[in-house]
């Protein structure tokens, strides 16, 4: 199987949709003859052309608006923003719109979009180029939410999102584009939106994470394996709809459990988890439920790592709650 | 903009009575297309006035009038059926003229069993898939980007069909506006931009929303013609979208209409327009009235009777006593189908949600009406 | 002491601060003849003149965007944003600008904006006037999130809002804009924000709710009186920063929880409100604490009353809680 | 967009020589004031120079550089320190010209204990509120409408203040560009519009960012004044400020200026322009360079030697060097400084999480270089 990094991955899922559907359609800023800022979309150009693979001009609410259009006509756009710090401009457009489309028209009109963009910091990108704004769009009923943290899951999960009708928000983790390398079948494959992945078994606690940040709770799960701690690791992959049974399992195996994401704390995704896994399984939790998060700042520049979770303090939070 | 006969880049082509202006080109519309629209003209005010009524008899949640502004609805009627249309909430004309019935319009009004979109969407905000005619929402401006996305799929399909969306002045104002004016531009793609120039964006006058010299100049910002229309003049319009349309359609890319017209009435059943302009104005309006400008055409033309109208007449308020009183054996629509379509498969927790909700006692809505 | 109602409060507040403070100034979609759709302004175009009471285009992100530059300059604007659901072509404005002046620019411009917007259904509005967005802009550091339950409180916390130098989004309760009245003192007062209020004591289970909600959770209390259950009742009030000492002060001594909000409940402001308090405080808990939120749907229009929490849940939900 | 000379609409002074065009209005300015902008011109080159060498050895995280569009950055020249101004990201000549120092400068690109941002923002994200500076975001357009909105206080305000900002071709496409023109047009507030043409916004070419005949052109659309200026002919640059500051002074509201221009180099230091453009076409457009152009006019004015120039380029480079060597001795930002300015006063959640983060091993920012 060929080795890949997300980048090529997630181009390789486009490539191959791209070949087997005529209706899916890429369009964005720097998405033509460049291939995007991160080159996601390099060769595309040359090989679909221009109706194909879009230059649009600089307005990611038109983005969304077309792609929009574009969905109800009949084709089946892969809109790219460019960082997900930018995707504001187009949040009416996604939550006013896309979101509800399908529901307000009384079921007559689906609107499939793919809306792929990359997040998270640790890139050296400060306040506007390290957003993980995804808990804006889980509160948002009528989008899925997809976050996968390795090639692997990114080209599955990428075209199973361009292969089902409803509106998804795919958040890649930039930081590690290329950093993350791992074995893709090539052509076709598809992994099941909504299902999570325990990528690493444990007995006495569960880290629930996604994206960027499952190599963080790897690389704390490493450590503590060292000083007899053994941590469950267990990567959602899709944020909306979540995997609640295989969430639940996990924390009723272990009865303890840590949430780990980049965005900020306060009324980030970790706490949604916390809130429905408490609701569900409060007589097998043998400790509260910790959060290990972005701090509730703006994105800083210089002190990025300062600001980010990191395996340290994680695994400090892992033994507060194994303490508890 | 009372002064409408002394703007020279307006296109017109009836006076304020229906005759035709000396030296005008009559467009090419055939007697049959004259009547239908004629007839589609009534519903559209009949509709208005029943509809107004019920909501003050406090049967209906909310309604918006059109009165005044119909002949702009039809700017629709050169598209073939296979066009796109997307709304904005006062085109009730461009529905009937596609085919959107009258039990229909009248369920969606009520939100009931048998609304197209299930009791899921406040009164105006139609949606028919089958037409063409794309769901309406409430902010406004955000139908013009897709608009332009649908025209160019169209042409990235390989079709020549077009897109037309409407709009008030006062959304021109909207970053939505830009964008999708821009990106059609650029594209050159087959959209029809109408924007109903009423004259007021609820309380707010057209002054304040431009100092440009009309909306149409807009369109020099994003390299597409833009035309000034009698909004009121039904042949006008025929004309100036007929040119459109056949641009569009051959591939010569956008067009900006500006529809002169003017907003008769509040803004909406919540309105109140004392309060902010001088009711001399809509008088003024009046005598400009499109309908009857539409039947003074007709009557030169020999193509009207009081007979007929007094058939369309009853017709369309007999079609509209039939619907309500089908509506009235009509219920909400059940609260299951609450759950769904939000996404094409229930996931575990609307699931959830949906059993927990139907386990609870039930809320009698305390405002659903017969 | 005047009887008041919500919208006279409010407008009460903003004429008692305009007439203190030349640099306050409001701005909006119809606030200046009409007096704004729901009468919020109304007397202030007379009184204050169109400098100070402004009409603008139809454009939120104009609206924002406006009123920014001006707190620079050094006005105070109050922006009013006519519906809380059209807040999102602001969305960038707000979380990208607002929320980071004062941060971004190393303390250097302070943004001392007050958005107001009335928020909340039950009055026959559908998707598009009725949605409650708290829990995004909760999100988002450096924003203030208000949201008053009666009069008295929307008077003092709207004139405490304009009297501070950060950027603060006031939510106004507007299905009971009319119908809540009280008293409200004349002239100036301001409440704390961040405080919380104790509404109802009650010792067998603790509500937390605001905005709109707050009078459901006062007739349930009421209606379970009857019955021999205990109802503490805690408006929030403010919702960032939220007052976690009462909020726990409470809950131990209740041992029970449940939280209340109209909004979606899926990343809701409830999430954070339970992870908050089970991370403090889960040795006091004899239960799970629950949610009584707006389902995970658009907000529908015939069905609003079945969509939006009510009394009878939230009894039948602090059955379960005390029941568990 | 090579053919700048053919463009009769094209605001211009001195040809590519730096001699003054036959027939042309040479603006009043002074000496001293050519002096300045030819000495801060010169700095701004310098910077971005040494910037870009300390970028590409690594020791800087990122840098953009603005050669070849030094002179639009001047449209600041003839405002008075109570102005404000919006820049956009690629303007330094405006900062250094407001009395931005080059020590704040390079502590901001390193975003050390002594950057007056503390660290908080990518470099080239300045702000400087002492010369009514504004802090620059990423997000591009949301200052245009910030920027209308400090002209209009200042107007509320009964101060005759004006306001400038700056934006790409690029960033004309955006939502924020219209509601902002709109608004200002409306309002009519004292606020010019500085639009860099640079023909480029990233890979993007300025033929797919819009179908209008030219940026200027969009004025029409908001009832301003639009300006096409040579944006590499400093006079003709101050010809046109003049003009529009002086309008907006008056009363009589804004004024849109599109400075044509070309970027010479990438967009940024992550940027690779042979990707996706043709080499030469950077060529042709530095025959035109603004600071050989001006240097061409001080000539013939007699008012250069090689001297003086010597003496500046100098004067910087020692600056900038001993700026770096200052550099050399700061830290980072305290750790704790990162909670600071969120709010006025620090909320519990913040100061709860701070207490912890202090706690906590101290992780060393594996990015931070002297
Ligand atoms: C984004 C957004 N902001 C505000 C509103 C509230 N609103 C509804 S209609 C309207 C005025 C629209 O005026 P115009 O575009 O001229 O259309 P008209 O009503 O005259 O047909 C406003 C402000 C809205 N629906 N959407
Ligand atoms: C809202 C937003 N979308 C996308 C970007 C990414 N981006 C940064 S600069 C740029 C191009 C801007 O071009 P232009 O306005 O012409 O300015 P220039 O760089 O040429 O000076 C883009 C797309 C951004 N910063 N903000
Ligand atoms: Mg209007
Ligand atoms: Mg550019």
């Amino acid at each position: 199987m060929p080795v890949m990094n997300i980048i090529e991955a997630v181009r390789d899922a486009l490539r191959t949709q791209m070949r087997q559907d005529q209706r899916v359609v890429v369009l964005g800023e720097d998405v033509g003859k460049f291939g995007g800022v991160f080159r996601a979309t390099s060769g595309l150009h040359e090989e679909f052309g221009a109706d194909r693979v879009i230059d649009t001009p600089l307005a990611e609410a038109g983005i969304i608006g077309a792609a929009i259009g574009m969905a109800l006509y009949g084709l089946r756009p892969v809109p790219e923003i460019q960082f997900g710090d930018f995707i504001y401009p187009a949040f009416d457009q996604i939550v006013n719109e896309l979101a509800k489309f399908r529901y307000r028209s009384g079921g007559q009109y689906p609107c499939p979009v793919v809306i792929r963009t990359p997040v998270g910091g640790g890139i050296r990108g400060g306040h506007y180029h390290s957003q993980s704004p995804e808990a804006l769009f889980i509160h948002t009923p009528g989008l899925k939410v997809i976050a996968p943290s390795n090639p692997y899951d990114a080209k599955g999960l990428l075209l199973a999102a361009m292969r089902q009708n409803d509106p998804v928000l795919f958040m890649e983790p930039k930081r590690i584009y290329r950093a993350s390398r791992g074995e893709v079948p090539e052509g076709e494959y598809e992994l099941e939106i909504g299902k999570a992945n325990v990528v690493r078994e444990g007995s006495h606690v569960t880290v629930l994470c996604y994206s960027g940040m499952v190599s963080i709770a790897e690389e704390a799960a490493k450590k503590a394996e060292g000083q007899g701690l053994s941590i469950e690791v267990v990567d959602l992959r899709t944020l909306m709809p979540f995997d609640i049974d295989t969430i639940l399992a996990s924390v009723k195996k272990t009865g303890r459990c840590v949430v780990l994401h980049e965005a900020p704390k306060t009324c980030g995704f970790g706490a949604e988890l916390i809130a429905a896994i408490q609701e569900r399984a409060m007589e097998h939790l043998e400790a509260p439920i910790l959060r290990v998060a972005g701090l509730d700042t703006p994105f800083p520049y210089t002190l990025e790592h300062e600001y980010m979770p990191n395996a340290d303090r994680l695994l400090s939070t892992v033994r507060q709650v194994l303490e508890w | 903009m009372v002064a409408v006969q002394m703007q020279d880049d307006l296109r017109r082509v009836l006076d304020d009575d229906g005759k035709v202006l000396l030296g005008a080109k009559v467009p090419q519309v055939s007697d049959e297309m004259l009547h239908k629209i004629f007839d589609t003209m009534m519903l559209t005010r009949i509709m208005d006035d029943r509809m107004m009524r019920l909501q003050r008899q406090g049967r209906l949640g909310f309604y918006m009038k059109s009165i005044g502004e119909e002949a702009s609805h039809f700017a629709v009627a050169p598209l073939r059926p296979s066009d796109w249309v997307f709304p904005s909430y006062r085109e009730q004309g461009a529905w009937f003229w596609r085919g959107y019935s009258v039990t229909d319009f009248v369920n969606q009004m009520f939100g009931n069993e048998k609304d197209p979109v299930k009791g899921r969407q406040m009164p105006v905000h139609h949606s028919a898939n089958w037409l063409n005619l794309v769901s309406i929402s409430s902010p406004v401006g955000t139908q013009i980007p897709q608009a332009v996305g649908a025209a160019q799929a169209a042409k990235i399909m390989g079709k020549d069909d077009v897109s037309m969306v409407y709009f008030g002045e006062g959304t021109s104002s909207t970053g939505e506006f830009h964008v999708g004016m821009n990106f059609a531009g650029v594209w050159k793609s087959p959209c029809i931009f109408v924007c109903r120039n009423n004259g007021w964006a609820i309380s707010v006058p057209r002054e304040k929303q431009t100092a440009a010299k009309s909306f149409a100049a807009k369109a020099v910002g994003y390299g597409m013609p833009g035309i000034r229309v009698d909004g009121n003049d039904i042949l006008a319009i025929l004309q100036v979208t007929n040119e459109a349309i056949e641009r569009a359609r051959a591939g010569e890319g956008p067009t900006l209409i500006e529809a002169l017209t003017y907003r008769v009435q509040g803004h909406s059943s919540s309105d109140d327009p004392s309060v902010y302009r001088d009711p001399k104005e809509p008088e003024i309006w009046e005598r400009r009235d499109p309908l009857a400008r539409l039947r003074g055409y007709l009557k030169q033309r020999g193509l009207w009777s009081e007979a007929a109208e007094g058939e369309i007449s009853e017709r369309h308020n007999q079609a509209i006593t039939d619907a309500l009183a089908a509506v009235d054996t009509l219920g909400p629509p059940p609260v299951e189908s609450m759950f769904d379509d939000v996404y094409e498969h229930m996931p575990w927790h609307i699931a959830e949600q949906k059993a927990w909700v139907m386990s609870q006692e039930r809320t009698k809505s305390p405002h659903y009406h017969h």
